[in-house]
């Protein structure tokens, strides 16, 4: 990664992280709606990691903390926000919500509120850019947790055996809620229960947003030249609650202190800012620029937007005027 | 008569059946440590510890089947889904073995488990949130299915779920958790069979269960109080199986019938409801019976639309308007 | 017009699809190597290979989900679950997936898939191989359901859910796939809505699905024959979302319904389709509709006791015969 | 193991070939009907284990090859035939067929159709098991393409993480109906695939019922002392095909004369003779005894019993007069 690369990455993760922090806002406002799941504290694996390949042509896919994911993927932010405020002008016509945004645009496939729900259907759309014989991949973001799910065994031995370029990428944050990754999983090191499926994998921190590039890089090329999948563990921590509804009493301050220590935010910052290339300043006026464009950009128009027209309910349930409904395109 | 909240009630009959017997247990996601993400079973892993309240990992199908198969030892497992539409995860094992089990074993084997979950539509929580599914619980043979409009009823039905011998669902509301009632003091057992006349009418019956109950409650007071009509509300709490007399008996006496479910209409408990009127007491209909139920769609997460996927009183009220051309 | 039976017409359709376009792949739990459970996909790996033509380990939701994954991107796969019993276990991906994701991406994704499996009770497989779920897949918005009761519909049926844009089910029958009938030479796309009228009659409507239709036919042969009532027979091979004005322009005809169903009757076909009669045509009616259903148990080996769970054409034949007091 | 039980186990699995290649005549003959699977060719497996377990006193679950391990823990096999004869004096009182046989008394807990359904009841009635605090196992006997299920993975993770005592046992023979193990499993060394729990595990030959005794012994006691989960893999071989429909076309002949070699009771019986503890005549007379008592009291008892009534139908759908349905013991 060059200098340009790390201060554009820089900016972006800054950005995730007033974006999400205006999120709260907005829910606390009663702006936003339903359950809202925030990525602050993870930006260095969807950054990272997406750095490392092609965001908007490989596939992506996640759970419901998703709004980072498809924006690095190149959704419009204020679609995204437009979203959360259940606006027709949504990256889902404000059908979807915080644990639905879509982008197919882009290929960001969406994020799905089921936990393991998305481990198959990677490995589905691996199959598809297999049949259809390009050098793209498929990419499933999913938590620690969501590996307890029977989906995990069985698209991890369909991956391995049918050969399907598909990365999984497991976001280690350490708990499922308010449970303790040690509580629910017999072996916590995830990245070791794949030896079960012969699939390569490895761990990594997931703070320091050029170790997962670096690990991701070998991980996607691994993928792309069409040996198979791969799995790759980073380790990571959120910092707010699991959605907006939890009170976060199960974490110890010590071990938020501990990891607010390690912020990948800062920590990139800090060492631009020891290797000369970026100032303090240049920082501040960056989180400036940031928070001035959400507030007048993104929270504007997600804010004039229209909302959906109740005579539109029941569009989007099936198809419209499909001819084989009718038995035929005549 | 103490008031409490439904999910205070849930607590209270977890916390009581307990106590009573060494063998209950209660299982799911962030149920024990969190203790619940309604509150269900809130403090009771501090006063029972992790063997009897067990935190699960997210193994829907893994942990009902783990239920299930301590439950042919004389395990007595309450076992939390926290949201209806993880269920579906779970269908293979409540309804392939808990439900099938003692017939299949010419009744050698029981699967008394109770599996509870919050199901129905709340706020905004999206179409993989909201579904309302107690339908496809209903359809099973083998599997008793129960849903409570109170606190009362969330109480003495989960206790008499607990002890009863064969496998109970019960289908509880995201949106009612906080609803306050009057519960008895002393331990109660609700039926798990019948249906309750919560109000007394003679022009028209309303079926309601779960929450729509209340909006038949509420459009019972509207039509009495601004057109006249005197509905009769039933509280169909027992979905499987359902109180055919009673519901026969109400509609001989009213000779009308709407039903009020917050589900889709195809293959649901409107539908079924019907079909016991015409079986059982059509010819003294007085007006065709209607459903008043969900739009048929996902459930959309922008408000307005979600609003308008679901029904409420005024719908029930329109529909009976409508059905006395008033 | 050649004769076939059931299990060549799907395999003949399965062929022409995959032949007609290289993203068309099915997929299942031996459907490849072996050929299939019930032959539908007998050849088929010889001539498509193993990349489309896939043969999955026993992981149900899995593989259903990976096919809706390659949906997505334009592929069209043909999902086998050998049994609908097993469908429990994919219900998951089925419902929360498919079903949702055109809706919660506000029409930007679908999910374009097919998913057949043999349901319906055959000969003395047990609780845990003979349920028949169609009312469980009728259920929930999204999906569309529809059950061949022939040959020329089993073929016509699939070529048109492998086109379709929306996720279809196809219910077949374990008892049927070596029923004969006439299938055009000629390409042909069946409807995947409305329902048929396959015979006449004016004095009661009986209607079925898949292998109720049959019973159905015989059942208004012989009251033909025996009691000189005329029954018209309706086909509904489209059970989601049903023909409600087929099913109405029938009664107000006949004035008469009854509604032949293989399941247990809670919350089933024929409680919807008495309940639309009800909501479109209930002044029409001369008597109330019945419905002929299993008996509510689940299915239990000894061949007797099957045969007396399940209905059949003379339980039709004495509904109507009560109906009309003969 | 001494002479006797050696003798005696030679008697068992002999009495169980019997059995099985009877019920395939019943079959051909109509007398049976729906699937049928057999377990010919497997006898050491259920017999090895059992013998080192308590049968009758620890509790035992598989899928629907299920005849021989209700035997084995005590089940009457007149019974059992009874059962694959639809009558009312069968082990299921004729509700439950070949697939579902049962019999609580003798604490095998049932045969289940659902490929991976016993995985999560065998570790529930370990749960029972541990809160009554007896010194019991739970013990499940599946195939090795029911692995591919998701319920074995939530399985296996819940067993290690509550320490439960329950023992897997994984027949491999090879297929699952007609798919070669190596088609549908990415891992086909099963013991292997349950490091991902930290489960300790073994590989043992399935066909020489002496390693199985030992290694199941050593497996047995490490459940019973405690330690929690093990998983035991036994390499297998079903002679027939994979149910009576089943027309068993994807082996090769070479591969069956293989392993009809090591044919699992006459690798004992030819052990026995060798060692100068039985004669052939002595194994010809003991086969003859099988052999007449199947027919004079199997198959008589099964032909002569009576079939359920249909009036008693509905009967075993629920519970008969439960108090608390209507609410209390009143
Ligand atoms: C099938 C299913 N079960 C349970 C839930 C409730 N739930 C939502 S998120 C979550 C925890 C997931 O943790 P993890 O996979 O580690 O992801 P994280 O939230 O930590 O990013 C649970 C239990 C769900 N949404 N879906
Ligand atoms: C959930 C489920 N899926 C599929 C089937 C159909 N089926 C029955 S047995 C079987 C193969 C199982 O193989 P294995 O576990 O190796 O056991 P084996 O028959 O070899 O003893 C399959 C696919 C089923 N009964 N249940
Ligand atoms: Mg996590
Ligand atoms: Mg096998």
């Amino acid at each position: 990664m060059n200098v340009a690369d790390k201060k554009r990455l820089l900016r972006e993760m800054l950005f995730a992280r007033r974006f999400e922090e205006r999120c709260y806002e907005a829910y606390v406002e009663r702006k936003i709606g339903g359950f809202l799941h925030l990525y602050s504290g993870e930006e260095a694996c969807a950054h990272g990691v997406l750095e490392a390949a092609r965001p908007g042509d490989d596939y992506v896919i996640t759970g419901y903390r998703d709004h980072i994911h498809a924006i690095k993927c190149g959704a419009d932010p204020k679609k995204v926000m437009a979203e959360l405020y259940g606006k027709e002008t949504g990256s889902s016509r404000g059908r979807g919500g915080s644990m639905h945004i879509f982008d197919v645009e882009h290929h960001f496939m969406g994020g799905y509120a089921l936990v393991g729900g998305p481990f198959p259907l990677a490995a589905g759309m691996a199959k598809a850019i297999k049949m259809k014989g390009t050098d793209q991949i498929s990419i499933c973001f999913l938590g620690d947790a969501a590996n307890n799910q029977g989906t995990f065994h069985e698209s991890m031995n369909m991956a391995k055996i049918w050969n399907l370029p598909v990365l999984y990428v497991c976001e280690n944050n350490l708990y499922g809620i308010g449970t303790r990754i040690d509580r629910s999983t017999a072996v916590v090191d995830q990245y070791k229960r794949v030896s079960g499926y012969d699939i390569p994998s490895a761990q990594t921190d997931g703070q320091d947003v050029e170790a997962v590039y670096k690990a991701a890089k070998k991980a996607v090329d691994y993928v792309r030249s069409g040996k198979g999948p791969y799995f790759l563990e980073l380790m990571t921590y959120r910092y707010r609650g699991h959605s907006m509804s939890d009170s976060n009493a199960y974490r110890s301050k010590d071990e938020e202190r501990m990891w607010s220590k390690r912020d990948p935010i800062i920590l990139l910052r800090d060492r631009l800012i020891e290797a000369g290339e970026l100032t303090l300043d240049d920082y501040k006026a960056m989180d400036t620029e940031i928070l001035d464009e959400i507030e007048d950009e993104i929270i504007a128009f997600a804010e004039q937007s229209p909302e959906p027209r109740v005579e539109e309910l029941e569009k989007y349930c099936l198809a419209e005027n499909d001819p084989w409904v009718l038995g035929g395109g005549r | 008569m103490a008031e409490m909240m439904y999910w205070e009630a849930i607590r209270r009959a977890h916390d009581e059946e307990m106590a009573n017997d060494p063998m209950v247990i209660c299982m799911g996601e962030d149920i024990g440590v969190a203790g619940g993400t309604y509150k269900a079973t809130k403090g009771l892993y501090e006063k029972y510890g992790p063997e009897r309240v067990i935190d699960t990992p997210i193994s829907e199908n893994g942990y009902t089947g783990l239920g299930i198969g301590a439950s042919f030892l004389g395990v007595r497992p309450i076992i939390e889904i926290m949201s209806v539409n993880f269920a579906w995860l779970a269908m293979d094992q409540l309804f392939n073995s808990a439900a099938k089990v003692r017939y299949m074993s010419g009744g050698q084997l029981t699967a008394p488990i109770v599996m509870r979950s919050a199901g129905g539509t709340a706020h905004q929580l999206g179409a993989q949130h909201s579904a309302r599914m107690e339908k496809v619980f209903m359809g099973i043979a083998g599997l008793r299915v129960v849903t409570p409009s109170t606190p009362k009823q969330a109480y003495g039905l989960l206790k008499s779920a607990v002890r009863c011998n064969d496998p109970v669902y019960i289908n509880e509301h995201e949106l009612m958790y906080n609803m306050k009632g009057e519960v008895p003091d002393e331990e109660f057992f609700h039926p798990l069979e019948g249906s309750d006349v919560v109000r007394e009418g003679h022009d028209v019956t309303l079926f309601g269960y779960n929450i729509s109950v209340h909006w038949c409650l509420q459009a019972a007071d509207i039509l009495s109080k601004q057109f006249g009509i005197e509905a009769e509300v039933i509280d169909l709490y027992a979905l499987s199986p359902l109180d055919r007399a009673g519901i026969a008996a109400s509609v001989r006496k009213t000779h009308r019938a709407v039903i009020a479910e917050e589900a889709e209409p195809c293959v649901g408990v409107g539908a079924e409801v019907m079909a016991i009127i015409n079986e059982e007491c059509f010819f003294e209909l007085d007006a065709p019976p209607v459903r008043v139920s969900a739009v048929n769609v996902p459930i959309p997460y922008n408000h307005t639309l979600e609003k308008a996927a679901i029904p409420n009183a005024n719908d029930v009220v329109a529909a009976v308007r409508k059905m006395f051309g008033k």
